[in-house]
């Protein structure tokens, strides 16, 4: 028996034009990102500051989660947050804003690109390696005693499956049966570093067996991959039979951070050629599915969407220095 | 673990309570004051449950939480592994989504292994957030020595907690703050550590201090976050202090009293926000400042409340000096550890000295 | 092949032997803690003050490791220390007179019960859960560096292989190959929580497979399978084939601490029946291996290794409180 | 990772090394100043090794270890998993064996998920063994925020660090005092934290001062650790600071210069041992202090800082102030950070309220 729906074809154009919108807003976030930093590259300077961690050559395993979520369900995200962000339905404008750090962001420009927070899709994100996993804890642990159906996902990168916060979440999870799914992105790479030097296993799927859930690994980038993964643990989840783990083997098509020259990196060469969208597109476009002139549809609207998101984040308000210490606490001592 | 609990609104703050009402005749110990305020917003708000290591039918090592298990069931009072980063983490989860978590860190000791989570998220997710996502947690964990339970055991750390911001830090002395403090805590919308120590509770199996067992009114009621307490008054020295040295304080000028000196003990019992105010207005007085303090002497509170008087107040202080934990590991055996403590005879010493208008070393 | 000596009549006596010492330990030491706590239990109170863990039922653990090690191997251990502390060989005068805190200890009595440090022996305990184990990682690092076959065991409890430093160590050792033996002592309770309540598994030596290192779990207490387990993850260890990980099914004979009245205990009536010590005396005895004689002749000899080192503690200085500053650095500002 | 290196003796300190000798003319980056301390030592050491995320052929995300793989490789210079508590505790447990390890933990914001092993094991075990066992490590760690990093990323923490007792922290400024603090604290018996600012670094892809690339000896030397330096004498005011805000105190020394303000600006480099005769000695000639510090203001370095001379000298100060960090997570928008941090325009407004006489808020 299948718990969730089976593929059809508007869903799989469905999963393609959220691909294409994931990248097209990565594409338009390192566009302007390298706009004004120039010349001479100053991290700190420009419209968009800082560090930027983006996600082109992972939308695979946004587009395959996305489909089984609902904006009730919980989902946090790491550094590397907008792919997923984008596929659990944070608004685009606000979300633009937010990493732009206008004061119509999410976080009103406190937070930045690693710590987008959104109430209305319960999606969140932390900077911190593997430590976002304890919080969708908490908030399985809520909806699971509200007596609801509602899941929690937590994503992290395999680099991430060897701090210690994974492995007590897991545990913990499993311990209780909370509706959590736990999604890593094995993108080979922990900043320089590959998997091999960091991980004692091939497979962080293996490590399910450790606490009892199932684990599955996702191979070569395959969004329907991700879709038939995520759908047996989210309805897993959903039944009250608890945590899974899905790591999906999937790539970095670009560098760990912007301004990463990745002369570490051993595999460029091959990576080009593995870029999950084209892929992707071909496949259906042979199977009959897809035409060009639906594909330069879906680039028309997701340009359309993320140029207007651009354009409202630039035309937002910067916050006021004044109000720098607000926000602190949400009320004063009560007295 | 799967009975399903009744919805409670977001953020909900239940109805307003007396602020520090009179104390009445009713004595408890503190950790009785502690448990009963619990069970009291357990009982009024089905969001709050409570979750850490031996919480349930031991209740808490420090008994913290006796009894709980027995009147809310295995499904509200949690017993976790002990994996400090996933379940305060869990706590701040729950937060988020509007339930009101009171989680134990057994001893603040074991912060390294989890301090992630309270500092980089439970203290910034409101901050990052711009203000759209609170966290009503309660952090509670024992803190203090003075048992010979060595240099992992005994540590306050207290001002580790309060130089991170996001986070409120309240650190009660008695029975009555103990319960006004926790209630206050419970309903406010912010994170706030709740740090007892250990020597404060009236434990049945640890030397104690009468103080630690006193008045506490039975109706739930507040003790403001944020707000010191003179806890005795007097015109020559003004001793700032907090938990279980307050104790020390109290017997110190009691004694000297007898002498004539005149010890006024400002107990701080918050520490975010701090009350510098009080201390201001208690040192304007008195022009001597002695800070005794439990947690290590540099780069802690000690300093900090110095540090605010003169710059409130320049010319204010003519006498200060500090009883603390000097910057060592705190030793095992009594004679070492009674050696590095701010006992009595210290603070004793300490106050002398201010009347003999030196400068204590 | 066996990789280690097949065990003889002698060694099979000499882990009895090294049973009744550490149960004649702990029993000297239960006395000594209780002599001048009452009346009214006060923890800080008397000769021994402070939490007080100990060992009595885990001993089959320590003899059966002991046998393997050198005094140049390396071993951390746990708030519960004292048994593999006896049977790494530390010298029980030393810590014996730490314990009691005395200038003569093995830390001046600066450490006490949870932190008995022996540079001669190589040995080590935390009171900080799991927090033992990485530690153990640098020694092995260190032996492994140097081109000796040294090896390094960590030994940690059913609650602590919840903890994120189990993980984090786990992996490290097995990605590094160290020479490192991970001794995980089931005693079914942590504190007050039975393993169900803390560990999503029934074994933990399944969670070797999440590193891909053995993993292995001997029942019964078995003194002859801890042994014959830990001869071949050290021997493996040894030939630089890297780490194990070793599970053993003992017995929390006492209180978790001295004080404990154990109420939450379910299993209490099971317990006296599961004493390690007359069963393996019985089962030697039935073997022909030991006579009452013999066995008495091991009670009087530990007595007398236990006195002595009991006097000699009683009878050694205190530290001065004028030197509780000392040995916080090892040396001043170098200038 | 096999190789077998030569055994060291235990605990070496190398022969000696001349002490803060004169500069000369070779200028390097403060990045490579540490580079070539961190090398020399390793040639001249076997027991010395690198250990870290990122050191390897990455070269540290903030170049402390550039080319050290190169010429030592992966056996010396060894890249780790995303482990800190692992990876960290491998570092203690090789330096008791008398290995030398130099650790990084990229970010000191990361402190949190490895601080047991750091302040409960490096920091506690030579106290606990009664001196028997030393942990003669290096832990360095990148710090502070002005390139919109966010609240996870942007915070200095030595205040942190330096509350809690047993290990030394160094906090260079400038190339020189990189080198020499670097040499002292790999040649140190004692575990030291060593907190080098992203922004003194020299880094070619971030905004920096001029004085990130300066004079640098070819050969190894020491600067002692727990000695501050005045990097500028002053008459009027007393700036005490460290790290990068010594930069924007100087650059704000030279401009109130021209109007006949004479700034002291005293770099304190080291935080434990804190050199605290260093400060009173500035502050008796001036009479006004003014504290610089990117961490959070309170119950940290600027509070032990004036709690130490109000000590030592109750009557000496005429005026005292902090431009600090407010206690607030460190906001993303630039806008916003930048009203947080300690700027040169901060400092300036506050020397010249010195300069009237006021109390700076
Ligand atoms: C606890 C912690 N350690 C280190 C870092 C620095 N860091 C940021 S991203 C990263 C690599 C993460 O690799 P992975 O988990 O595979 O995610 P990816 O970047 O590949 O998406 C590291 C080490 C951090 N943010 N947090
Ligand atoms: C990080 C941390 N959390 C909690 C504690 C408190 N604590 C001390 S012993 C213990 C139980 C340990 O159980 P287990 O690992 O099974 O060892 P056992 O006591 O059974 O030998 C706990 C929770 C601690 N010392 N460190
Ligand atoms: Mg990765
Ligand atoms: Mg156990």
């Amino acid at each position: 028996m299948t718990l969730y729906p089976a593929l059809t074809d508007d869903m799989r154009r469905g999963m393609l034009q959220t691909m294409v919108l994931i990248r097209t807003y990565e594409e338009a976030i390192l566009r302007e990102y390298h706009a004004d930093k120039s010349p001479g590259f100053d991290i700190g300077a420009g419209l968009i500051p800082g560090e930027m961690h983006l996600s082109a050559g992972q939308e695979p395993v946004a587009a395959g989660l996305g489909l089984h979520l609902t904006k009730d369900d919980a989902l946090t995200a790491t550094h590397r947050p907008h792919h997923v962000a984008i596929a659990k339905g944070v608004r685009l404008r606000e979300m633009t804003a937010e990493i732009f750090g206008r004061e119509t962001g999410l976080g009103r420009g406190r937070g930045g690109h690693m710590h987008l927070f959104d109430p209305e899709t319960h999606f969140s994100c932390s900077g911190i390696i593997a430590e976002g996993l304890p919080p969708a804890l908490g908030q399985a642990f809520a909806f699971q005693r509200r007596g609801t159906d509602r899941v929690a996902v937590a994503v992290a990168g395999e680099g991430a499956a060897n701090q210690g916060a994974f492995h007590e979440s897991l545990n913990l999870a499993a311990l209780w049966k909370l509706p959590v799914v736990f999604v890593i992105e094995d993108n080979d790479w922990g900043i320089s570093v590959p998997r091999a030097q960091s991980t004692s296993v091939q497979s962080n799927a293996v490590r399910g067996a450790a606490y009892g859930m199932p684990g599955i690994r996702v191979e070569d980038n395959s969004v329907e991959g991700v879709y038939e993964a995520a759908g047996e643990a989210i309805a897993r989840a959903r039944a009250g039979d608890g945590p899974s783990l899905i790591e999906v083997h999937t790539l970095r098509l670009w560098g760990h951070f912007e301004g990463d020259a990745q002369g570490y990196r051993t595999d460029l060469d091959g990576v080009p050629g593995r870029d999950p969208l084209p892929t992707y597109r071909n496949t259906l476009t042979a199977q009959g599915v897809l035409t060009d002139s639906d594909f330069a549809a879906m680039e028309a609207s997701a340009s359309e969407l993320v140029e207007d998101a651009i354009d409202f984040a630039k035309a937002s308000p910067t916050p006021s220095p004044a109000n720098a210490l607000d926000y602190v606490f949400a009320e004063g001592a009560r007295s | 673990m799967t009975a399903a609990l009744p919805t409670a609104p977001l953020h909900t703050v239940g109805p307003n309570l007396a602020v520090e009402p009179d104390a009445g005749t009713r004595k408890l110990s503190t950790a009785k004051a502690m448990q009963e305020a619990i069970a009291q917003q357990m009982r009024t708000d089905d969001s709050v449950f409570v979750m850490g290591e031996d919480v349930g039918p031991y209740g808490g090592i420090f008994s913290s939480t006796t009894g709980l298990i027995e009147e809310f069931g295995p499904t509200r009072v949690i017993d976790t592994p002990i994996s400090e980063t996933a379940f305060i983490g869990t706590g701040i989860g729950a937060a988020i989504e509007g339930m009101r978590p009171v989680v134990e860190l057994m001893f603040s000791d074991f912060f390294g292994v989890c301090m992630d989570q309270i500092y980089n998220h439970m203290a910034k997710i409101h901050y990052e957030s711009g203000g759209n996502v609170q966290v009503p947690m309660v952090l509670m964990t024992a803190t203090g020595g003075g048992y010979s339970d060595g240099a992992q055991h005994s540590q306050t750390l207290w001002g580790t907690f309060a130089h991170l911001p996001g986070m409120k830090v309240v650190v009660p002395s008695n029975p009555y703050d103990a319960k006004g403090l926790m209630t206050a805590a419970i309903r406010s919308n912010d994170p706030v550590v709740f740090m007892f120590h250990k020597g404060v509770m009236g434990l049945g199996w640890m030397k104690k201090n009468r103080r630690s067992i006193g008045a506490v009114p039975e109706e739930p009621y507040e003790v403001p976050i944020g707000k010191a307490k003179v806890v005795r008054e007097g015109t020559d020295v003004t001793i700032v202090t907090l938990s279980l040295s307050v104790h020390h304080s109290l017997d110190v000028a009691e004694k000297l009293a007898e002498e004539g000196i005149s010890v006024e003990v400002l107990d701080l019992r918050s520490l975010v926000p701090l009350d510098r105010d009080a201390i201001v207005a208690s040192v304007s007085k008195t022009g001597r400042l002695i800070v005794v303090d439990e947690d290590y002497q540099s780069f802690g509170l000690s300093g900090e409340v110095i540090a605010s008087v003169v710059e409130r107040a320049p010319g204010l202080l003519t006498h200060v000096s500090r009883v603390c934990l000097p910057d060592v590991p705190i030793p095992y055996a009594s004679q070492l550890e009674y050696a590095v403590l701010p006992t009595p005879a210290r603070i004793e010493a300490a106050v002398r000295e201010a009347m003999g208008g030196g400068v204590a070393s």
